[in-house]
């Protein structure tokens, strides 16, 4: 489940993770306590700028404040709702090309520098610095410059006008303290001993990073927005996801972020255990390459029809499938969009399961089995595609299988090719496959579907768009609907163009997980956000009463 | 034979058992040795010798065992009747062995000090010093040259010669009244076969012990031990104080044996032969075991299992020609002329 | 070596052999030293005699005998076979010469292949050296079999079902099938017992009398070497020490070694009183070979002195030419300088140490 | 004796007194006779997933002996279908990695001198790389690997000790007097190495293939725990275990039917290696 | 014995050329950029991928980049781990100790316990203690790592929680625990790996060094001793036991890269942060410098394995000292 969260990097990245800006408050009695995160995802790097993986994130979020935060309302247009964190208040120029963050002078770093201007700016130009190669550095890409007008004054200045332009500076630039990171040498920044042993601003400090076992962070008490309850966050990695669970189910850990299936029975049945639905972004899919993978210029053999993909689509028994791999803890999606960002709905026009209407169909294109062996053939070429999935993820290659002998059903022969990750990335980035089950963890901003489904994602570098989906009708509606000032009128037309999608079949929705943490009973968990479930660990608490051995070590560090 | 022997093997009978059945590699074997005497005990391969000297310690292990009406008596005490601790209160003790191979009988990962040592710790409860000194000692005794140094060397940096003597050395420690000898000479260059048995004859005069020599080769009989023990078959088939045999061998087999050896200084341009070859322990033939290889055999030699027959004062011989001795004027086949077609092996 | 019986040529004819071998050390197995198995000897074998080399274990006989037929590679020396030049043959003419020179070898047991059936070991000879295939082979194994006393029955044995003596014929069969006219015999009878050996010596003498072989017979035993061999070469630590007609040696050696070699041989006769001469020590190691004559630190010739450490004694002759038969008018020749006649001179001896001029020692006369 | 007494024969004739020989035999015939006949004697066809959502992962009953999986295919009818690739793998590199090995050694041990020395520091540096590590190394670096490849990567890792093995006694046996016998005769380099040297070489070398099967067996299984050996949808014992690992308390069974098969399997190979040693042993 | 020695590290030193050698020629042979990979993310630019293969030397002919590579090796230089984002030589040296002590404990216990366990099945051959322990043993000595060591964490950790299911000590307290807490908590650590290779491995050694008493037990030297009056108690532990020993010392040896093989798999079921659970992460990484630099320390361990026991052996048997 981590290297899917990591198969869709490109778009993780550029999600918002937005917080309720709680001040911590409450009694002495729900102060202290360590919680241990379970995982079998490793932190890349712990400064912002290099980050690539989830993990990373989720550690980084915890060490480095950033300017502001999303709202409740999770809207990123503009900046309504987003709450102050390290800038106090910020200005939008007249023209609404630049806007000026005024920092908060009781922000700190963790050495006691105060935080100034000049970290916001370095903290942006390693972004886009082309010797650091920062994987971030399309997020940006809207931001021309970041200056420093005083000490506690920076200013972001925009190539153009845009509805993200706000979070895209509040939320990806992240400050970073330049008084340590002025003379690094920038082209071999992963190797500075910086990105190992962090100074940040946010409400935890780091202490230790133990590769492949552990990330410790213990409360910052002198944060200037007050410090956490917890005093101490450990992230235990185990080697795989199995082990992960396994500590907590072991009482050795007590957080992990998602539980399915077996092991999720067992820790409804735990006494010590409490599980918790939190919803979920990613949604998975069969996608299909619309183009021949030897001959990009043209359309798949058996792929680059819409009406066998169609046909595809109608063979498949999604609801069985989502119940057989997740039980109820998974939906049909309705469209490219999950259902908790609320854009897609019901009204979609769904491909109905009928198998027999998929033979018919294939009967009708020609496809058909002449020589007996049970799979299709039209002028010679087989119906026969590959399917990849990353041998890292169990659900997946539980899906191929079912997709497989579905399939199989109606005279459809799919080879299930498993890869290792980093082989499949590269497979994607030259467009050799025919199809594969993919998941998305998109941003919350409607418009990332571009990167992923329009013929702008799929001919440039970085768009995401592997399938070479380029339907002229579909890109014009996503277009007006970005263009779409009005929220309204936005919706309606997303709705259009995702109905345009689900009818071409370039992919096939599967399933739309419904994640479930699983934790510790003694954790007050507060704030499980759909897109960022550690958004409120500043905010998690554990009753004194309840407190077991390592919630008393207290902040005092470690023996060594 | 001799009054009041040291050793008085009775009817011993040991037994292998085999895939091709029981193997009756000692079948009836009885002997004795005096105080102070050698005696030869002479075979070919397969006759029983090596297995009869092992009987004697108790050491047939595995598929063997020893029949239970056979009596080894030493100084009067049935060694098969005793427990086994008190056996190996014997074992080194009373009755020490030594072996054809010396390379082999040494533990290659104990110096030979140790080995030495060993026997006196075992039997003398001596303390390690005491065992220590005793090994140097007995390595001096059988004239190793500096015995202090060669007591701490293993096996394999000591040639042939003198991995023997440490052999002899460690059977002498408790100065037993009985030596085993199995073939002690017969790996070893016949130089070297001249140093060992002139020291196993000095050392039997300095301690004055009885030595059961077993060896295939007359000649070393002839010339250390004072009677003879011939084995055919898993059988005794002749016995004579060594003058007498030599002079005048009753059995056929010893007969045989003594004209198919070559001697340096003989005379005979071909070797006379004995046809065929020894007959298997698992099925040894009825009547005169001997009998198919025999150049004067009868009817009655099929019919009937000779006896030992009393040929002269100590000399018995196995042969059925005692009480018809003219049929030995008459052998089938000129004995100098049986070679050639030995089909019958 | 020996002019005798002119017009003779001899069928073997070493000269100067030597063998040595590598002592390899360290990673890469380079030669740090020799051991000198052989270390230059000559000696000629004519047809129809039987040459006896005898020796204790580790004197080079084994290698000197493999190294004729090429078995092992010589380091040095000439080895002609009836003329050819055993030494430069390429491969194939090797190949083919190796059916008019065989080996019997000790072990009867572990120069068979326990694989093959006696007839397919038979067999291969001719097969290799294309003589017979087919019922004709079959015949002639059947007929080879038979003249070394085996049942042509016994062709489908295997060498695990014979006893010893069977096995030393079937190795004796395998070196006739491609009808040699010279056979190393590599001990062929000392792991046999007494009464079996008595049949395979006479095997022997009886093929060499009906097929004229000349046999090098290699052995320890001096006993079986009287019966055997016409001459006797004796080897001590790579070298020949002493070689003469077999009456000659036996009646009177000349090298103290031999003279030693022969005492030490017990005799089957209780009454028989001899001097006994008992070597101290043991066979020096063949890598690190005394100086001068490698026999004297253990010698006992009363003559001996520092010039034997220092001069390496020429193989010369001692006596008249003696020997009947087939050995007539063969020289005894002796490696010693101090069993007089020698062409060592006293000046020569005594420049190099010498302190007792040469005397003739002869403590084990007529061992027959 | 009768005249078929060749050594052969007798390992035979020893290995049928065997009890425990023959038991071993037993069990490995039915366990192959079970993977060769699964198409005709399996219950259900391999792959079909009849009812998703209702049978998925039911514990044994008398329709499923052993169950069904996650899939609801039935657990017997994948665990002989997976015999035929674990033991199909297994016996075909072995013969293959024997192959090599025992030419390899063969060659080495004849020719001897500074050729023999540094082929073996080759041999000596290869099996210095535990075999795991090597395989999970070349199987990584080529990817998705069809059983051929997989086959052919397991026989290229496992002839090391082959090599060694036969490399000394083709060494000893070469050397040996049959050998010199032979050449003594006249017989060329290539007849004495084939005809003397190899047929007795080999004897440990097929005790050490019997062996080495099971070895496989466990090897093969292990890489599909990590996840690169026989992928799916070819059932194997290992990929089911490791299909079966992640259901292990709500559905053991998965895991535990091919454990069994393997244990059984390996536990057979061993004493039946073990059996054939005992024959072969010239000393008994 | 300084010769010995002398001669196995030249030895190591060409075997360690060799395996590196190899490592190099399959990680080329692949189709494929090696370091393709790690490079091809669609987030780096090209001219910084230009500038990374430059600084890997990718860009070099082949046989320029094995004299580097060589030459690395040589110098100890094992390069940048990609998937650590660290040296190679740090993810080293933090994943070395911890197998060390896991290979080192298991090594250790297996011994002890195969050899006494041959001890008694030589001392009771045929008995029903003797068959029994067989059996046993052979069940043990056939079972693939991961299946046993996913029963005993079945077992020892899940439905019988007395140990920890993963990891070298406890991530959090271990730190606050004091000298004694800490040894415990290790020990806890290291019981189910440890176990599940001692089990494995005492099963191979039991089974070798039974058969090795038994030859012994027919040599001649043995049957010496008991001619010599020595109790059978005596001749097996004071002769048999030790003969046998060199050729299980041999054993050992030869089995070290089967054990570091294991070890690979129990490190990966028990999560033990080691130089196995490194290999195969950085394999599924392809993280190339680190594979390379596992499998050549891997030849490493292996070479001193085999130097430990020739020199073990070598004390055991007096002949290997002159040899």
């Amino acid at each position: 489940m981590t290297t899917r969260r990591l198969s869709a990097a490109a778009l993780l990245l550029a999600l918002a993770a937005c917080g309720r800006g709680d001040r911590a408050s409450g009694s002495e009695g729900d102060v202290g306590g360590t919680v241990v995160i379970s995982t079998a995802a490793e932190p890349d790097f712990l400064l912002p700028p290099i980050i690539l993986s989830a993990m990373g994130k989720m550690v980084s979020d915890q060490l480095f404040e950033r300017l502001a935060e999303i709202g409740p309302k999770m809207n990123a247009m503009g900046d309504e709702g987003f709450e102050p964190r390290l800038a106090r208040h910020w200005t939008w120029a007249p023209d609404s090309l630049s806007i000026a963050f005024e920092l908060d002078p009781r922000a700190h770093w963790h050495d006691g520098k105060p935080v100034r201007a000049a970290d916001v700016k370095m903290g942006f130009d390693l972004m886009r610095d082309p010797k650091v190669a920062s994987p971030q550095a399309p997020n940006v890409a809207e931001i021309d410059s970041v200056t420093v007008r005083d000490s506690l004054t920076a200013v972001a200045w925009y190539h153009r006008r845009s509805l993200d332009q706000f979070f895209t500076a509040a939320y990806n630039v992240i400050p970073v303290p330049a008084h340590l990171l002025g003379s690094v040498d920038r082209a071999n920044l992963k190797a500075d001993p910086f990105v190992r042993n962090p100074v940040g601003s946010g409400p935890f400090r780091f202490v230790r990073w133990v590769p492949s076992q552990l990330v410790e962070l213990v409360a910052d008490t002198t944060y200037f927005r007050g410090r956490p309850k917890l005093d101490r966050v450990v992230v235990s990695i185990a080697p795989d996801p199995n082990t992960a669970v396994t500590r907590l189910l072991a009482g050795e850990a007590d957080f992990i972020e998602v539980l399915r299936g077996e092991q999720l029975a067992q820790a409804q049945k735990d006494p010590k255990l409490q599980v918790k639905q939190y919803g979920g972004v990613d949604y998975a899919f069969l996608q299909f390459n619309l183009r021949d993978p030897k001959h990009h210029g043209r359309p798949h053999p058996v792929l680059g029809d819409r009406n066998v993909r169609v046909a595809l689509a109608m063979a498949l028994d999604r609801a069985a499938i989502a119940r057989n791999v997740y039980d109820t803890l998974a939906t049909v999606p309705f469209g490219p969009a999950p259902r908790s960002l609320g854009i897609a709905d019901s009204t979609i026009r769904q491909i109905p399961y009928d198998s027999a209407r998929a033979k018919r169909m294939l009967d009708s294109l020609g496809w058909r089995d002449s020589n007996g062996d049970g799979i299709r053939e039209k002028n010679g070429v087989p119906l026969r595609f590959s399917v990849m999935v990353p041998g890292s993820s169990r659900p997946r290659q539980r899906v191929a299988v079912l997709i497989q002998e579905q399939l199989k059903g109606v005279g459809a022969d799919v080879t299930i090719d498993q890869l290792d990750f980093n082989a499949m990335i590269a497979k994607l980035g030259t467009r050799s496959f025919d199809a594969l089950i993919n998941s998305w963890h998109p941003d919350p901003t409607p418009s990332s579907i571009r990167q992923t489904w329009t013929s702008e994602g799929s001919r440039t570098n970085d768009g995401s768009n592997f399938g070479s989906y380029e339907s002229p009708v579909f890109d014009a509606q996503v277009d007006s609907a970005v263009a779409s000032h009005d929220a309204k009128q936005a919706r309606t037309l997303y709705l259009r163009a995702y109905q345009t999608f689900v009818d071409d079949a370039p992919a096939i929705m599967l399933y739309e997980p419904n994640l479930v943490a699983g934790a510790s009973k003694r954790i007050r968990l507060v704030n499980l956000r759909p897109d960022a479930w550690w958004a409120g660990i500043a905010q998690w608490s554990i009753p004194a009463g309840e407190r077991i051995d390592r919630d008393r070590i207290g902040l005092r560090p470690a023996a060594r | 034979m001799t009054p009041d022997p040291l050793l008085d093997v009775q009817n011993l009978r040991t037994t292998f058992s085999t895939d091709a059945g029981p193997a009756r590699a000692v079948d009836g074997v009885s002997f004795t040795v005096g105080r102070g005497e050698t005696v030869g005990l002479v075979g070919e391969s397969g006759c029983g010798k090596s297995v009869t000297a092992l009987s004697i310690l108790r050491l047939i292990d595995g598929a063997g065992r020893i029949e239970k009406d056979s009596h080894i008596l030493l100084e009067g005490r049935d060694l098969l009747s005793l427990p086994e601790r008190e056996m190996r209160d014997v074992r080194g003790n009373r009755v020490a062995m030594i072996w054809q191979e010396p390379l082999s009988a040494l533990n290659p990962v104990m110096s030979v000090g140790d080995q030495i040592a060993e026997v006196a710790r075992v039997h003398a409860h001596a303390s390690r010093a005491e065992a220590h000194a005793k090994a140097v000692e007995m390595l001096r005794l059988v004239g190793i040259a500096d015995p202090e140094q060669r007591a701490n060397e293993y096996p394999h940096q000591l040639s042939g010669g003198m991995r023997q003597r440490v052999v002899i050395a460690m059977a002498l420690v408790m100065s037993p009244a009985l030596l085993i000898a199995d073939e002690p000479t017969t790996a070893l260059d016949v130089t070297i076969q001249a140093q060992i048995l002139e020291l196993l004859a000095e050392v039997q005069k300095r301690m004055g012990m009885s030595i059961l020599l077993i060896t295939h080769d007359l000649g070393v009989v002839a010339e250390t031990a004072s009677r003879v023990v011939v084995m055919y078959a898993g059988e005794v088939v002749e016995e004579a104080p060594v003058r007498e045999l030599f002079a005048d061998a009753h059995h056929p087999y010893t007969e045989g044996l003594m004209r198919a050896m070559p001697r340096v200084g003989g005379t005979e341009t071909r070797l006379a032969t004995i046809p065929g070859a020894v007959p298997a322990p698992t099925d040894w033939p009825h009547g005169c075991r001997f009998r198919e290889r025999c150049p004067y055999a009868w009817e009655l030699c099929e019919r009937e299992h000779p006896p030992l027959y009393q040929i002269g004062a100590g000399h018995v011989s196995r042969c059925h020609l005692a009480i018809e001795p003219e049929r030995r004027a008459h052998p089938h086949v000129p004995i100098a002329a049986a070679t050639g077609a030995g089909a019958g092996e | 070596m020996s002019e005798r019986a002119a017009g003779v040529r001899p069928l073997v004819s070493v000269r100067d052999l030597a063998v040595h071998f590598p002592v390899k050390k360290g990673v890469l197995g380079r030669a740090k030293g020799a051991v000198r198995a052989v270390d230059g000897v000559s000696f000629d074998v004519f047809p129809g005699e039987t040459l006896a080399l005898v020796g204790e274990s580790g004197c080079g006989k084994t290698t000197t005998g493999r190294a004729v037929l090429r078995l092992v590679e010589a380091t040095a020396g000439t080895i002609l076979f009836d003329g050819t030049d055993v030494r430069a043959l390429k491969a194939e003419p090797l190949r083919k010469l190796r059916r008019q020179m065989q080996i019997v070898f000790q072990d009867p047991f572990s120069s068979l292949n326990p694989r093959m059936t006696v007839g397919a070991t038979v067999r291969e000879g001719l097969v290799i050296h294309e003589l017979a295939e087919g019922a004709e082979a079959d015949a002639r194994v059947r007929r080879l079999l038979e003249e070394v006393g085996l049942r042509p029955d016994q062709a489908s044995r295997y060498p695990h079902e014979l006893s010893g003596g069977q096995r030393q014929r079937v190795g004796i069969a395998r070196a006739l099938a491609v009808e040699p006219r010279f056979i190393v015999c590599d001990e062929p009878v000392s792991a046999l017992d007494v009464s079996v050996q008595a049949q395979v010596v006479n095997l022997l003498q009886d093929l060499q009398r009906d097929r004229g072989l000349a046999y090098l017979f290699i052995a320890h035993d001096l006993s079986v070497v009287q019966h055997v061999a016409d001459r006797v070469a004796v080897m001590y630590l790579g070298r020949i020490v002493e070689t003469a007609p077999g009456e000659a040696l036996y009646d009177e050696p000349l090298m103290p070694y031999t003279q030693a070699l022969l005492s030490a041989v017990p005799v089957p006769d209780p009454d028989a009183k001899r001097q006994r001469i008992v070597l101290s020590g043991d066979v020096p190691s063949p890598a690190a070979p005394p100086s001068g004559c490698v026999f004297h630190p253990r010698c006992h010739h009363p003559a001996r002195d520092a010039a034997c450490a220092r001069i390496v004694p020429p193989l010369e002759p001692k006596g008249e030419m003696s020997g009947s038969g087939k050995s007539a008018g063969a020289p005894h020749l002796v490696a010693c300088i101090k069993q007089p006649p020698t062409t060592v001179d006293d000046a020569t001896q005594r420049a190099a140490g010498a302190t007792h001029p040469p005397q003739r020692y002869l403590p084990v006369v007529g061992a027959r | 004796m009768s005249a078929t007494s060749g050594p052969w024969s007798v390992a035979l004739r020893r290995l049928r007194r065997d009890r425990v020989a023959i038991g071993a035999a037993a069990a490995i015939v039915i366990l192959a006779l079970a993977a060769l006949l699964a198409p005709l004697i399996a219950p259900y066809p391999p792959n079909a997933q009849p009812d998703i959502v209702g049978m998925a992962t039911l514990p044994p009953s008398g329709a499923h002996p052993f169950g069904t999986d996650v899939f609801s295919r039935d657990v017997l009818t994948r665990v002989m279908y997976g015999g035929r690739v674990s033991l199909g793998v297994a016996v075909l590199s072995i013969a293959l990695s024997i192959t090599i090995g025992t030419a390899y050694g063969a060659v080495a041990g004849y020719v001897g001198g500074a050729t023999e020395a540094a082929m073996m520091r080759l041999i000596d540096a290869l099996l210095a790389v535990p075999r795991v590590l090597l395989l999970l190394l070349a199987l990584a670096l080529w990817g998705a690997v069809g059983l051929p490849a997989l086959i052919l990567m397991l026989g290229l890792t496992g002839w090391f000790g082959t090599s060694r093995l036969v490399r000394e006694r083709v060494r000893a046996l070469s050397r040996g007097e049959f050998a010199l016998a032979a050449r003594a005769l006249g017989a060329s380099h290539a007849r004495v190495l084939w005809r003397h040297v190899l047929p007795s070489a080999l004897t440990p070398v097929i005790v050490a293939a019997t062996l080495g099967i099971g070895n496989v067996v466990v090897l093969e299984a292990s890489l599909s725990y990590l996840g690169i050996g026989v992928r799916p949808p070819n059932a194997s014992w290992g990929n089911i275990i490791q299909e079966g690992s992640e259901q292990i308390a709500s559905g053991w069974w998965i895991a535990l039917f091919p454990g069994l098969a393997i244990l059984v399997t390996v536990v057979a190979f061993n004493l039946l290696g073990d059996a054939l040693r005992d024959a072969l042993d010239p000393r008994k | 014995m300084r010769r010995l020695l002398a001669a196995r590290a030249a030895q190591a030193v060409v075997v360690v050329a060799v395996v590196a050698t190899v490592v190099f020629a399959l990680i080329h042979l692949a189709p494929g950029d090696p370091f393709g990979a790690a490079l091809e993310s669609g987030r780096v630019s090209p001219e910084v991928r230009a500038e990374w293969r430059a600084r890997y030397g990718l860009d070099r002919p082949l046989a320029e980049q094995y004299v580097r590579w060589i030459g690395s090796v040589a110098r100890g230089d094992l390069g940048w781990s990609f998937s650590r984002n660290r040296p190679v030589a740090g993810a080293l040296a933090s994943a070395l100790p911890n197998t060390l002590v896991l290979m080192g404990t298991a090594l250790l216990l297996s011994i002890a316990l195969g050899i006494a366990a041959a001890v008694l099945q030589a001392a009771r051959r045929g008995s029903l203690v003797d068959r029994g322990s067989s059996a046993l043993l052979l069940v043990f000595y056939s079972m693939p790592e991961f299946w046993l060591g996913l029963m005993l964490l079945l077992a020892f950790a899940y439905e019988l929680p007395i140990f920890p299911v993963s990891g070298v000590v406890d991530p959090v307290m271990h730190e606050y625990m004091g000298t004694w807490g800490r040894f415990v908590d290790r020990v806890r650590h290291l019981a189910l790996p440890a176990l599940t290779l001692t089990l494995l491995l005492s099963a191979a050694i039991a089974r070798h060094q039974r058969a090795a008493l038994l030859d012994v037990a027919r040599a001649d030297f043995t049957r010496t001793a008991r001619a010599k009056g020595l109790s059978p108690r005596a001749v097996l532990l004071r002769h048999a036991l030790r003969n046998s020993l060199g050729t299980t010392i041999t054993l050992l040896g030869l089995m070290f890269p089967a054990l570091l093989g294991g070890a690979v798999i129990v490190e990966t079921v028990f999560a033990w942060p080691g130089m196995g659970s490194l290999a195969t992460s950085a394999i599924a990484q392809r993280d190339y410098p680190l594979v390379s630099a596992t499998a050549i320390v891997g030849a490493v361990m292996t070479v001193a394995g085999s130097v430990i026991a020739d020199v073990l052996g070598a004390t055991a048997d007096p002949r290997l000292r002159d040899a």
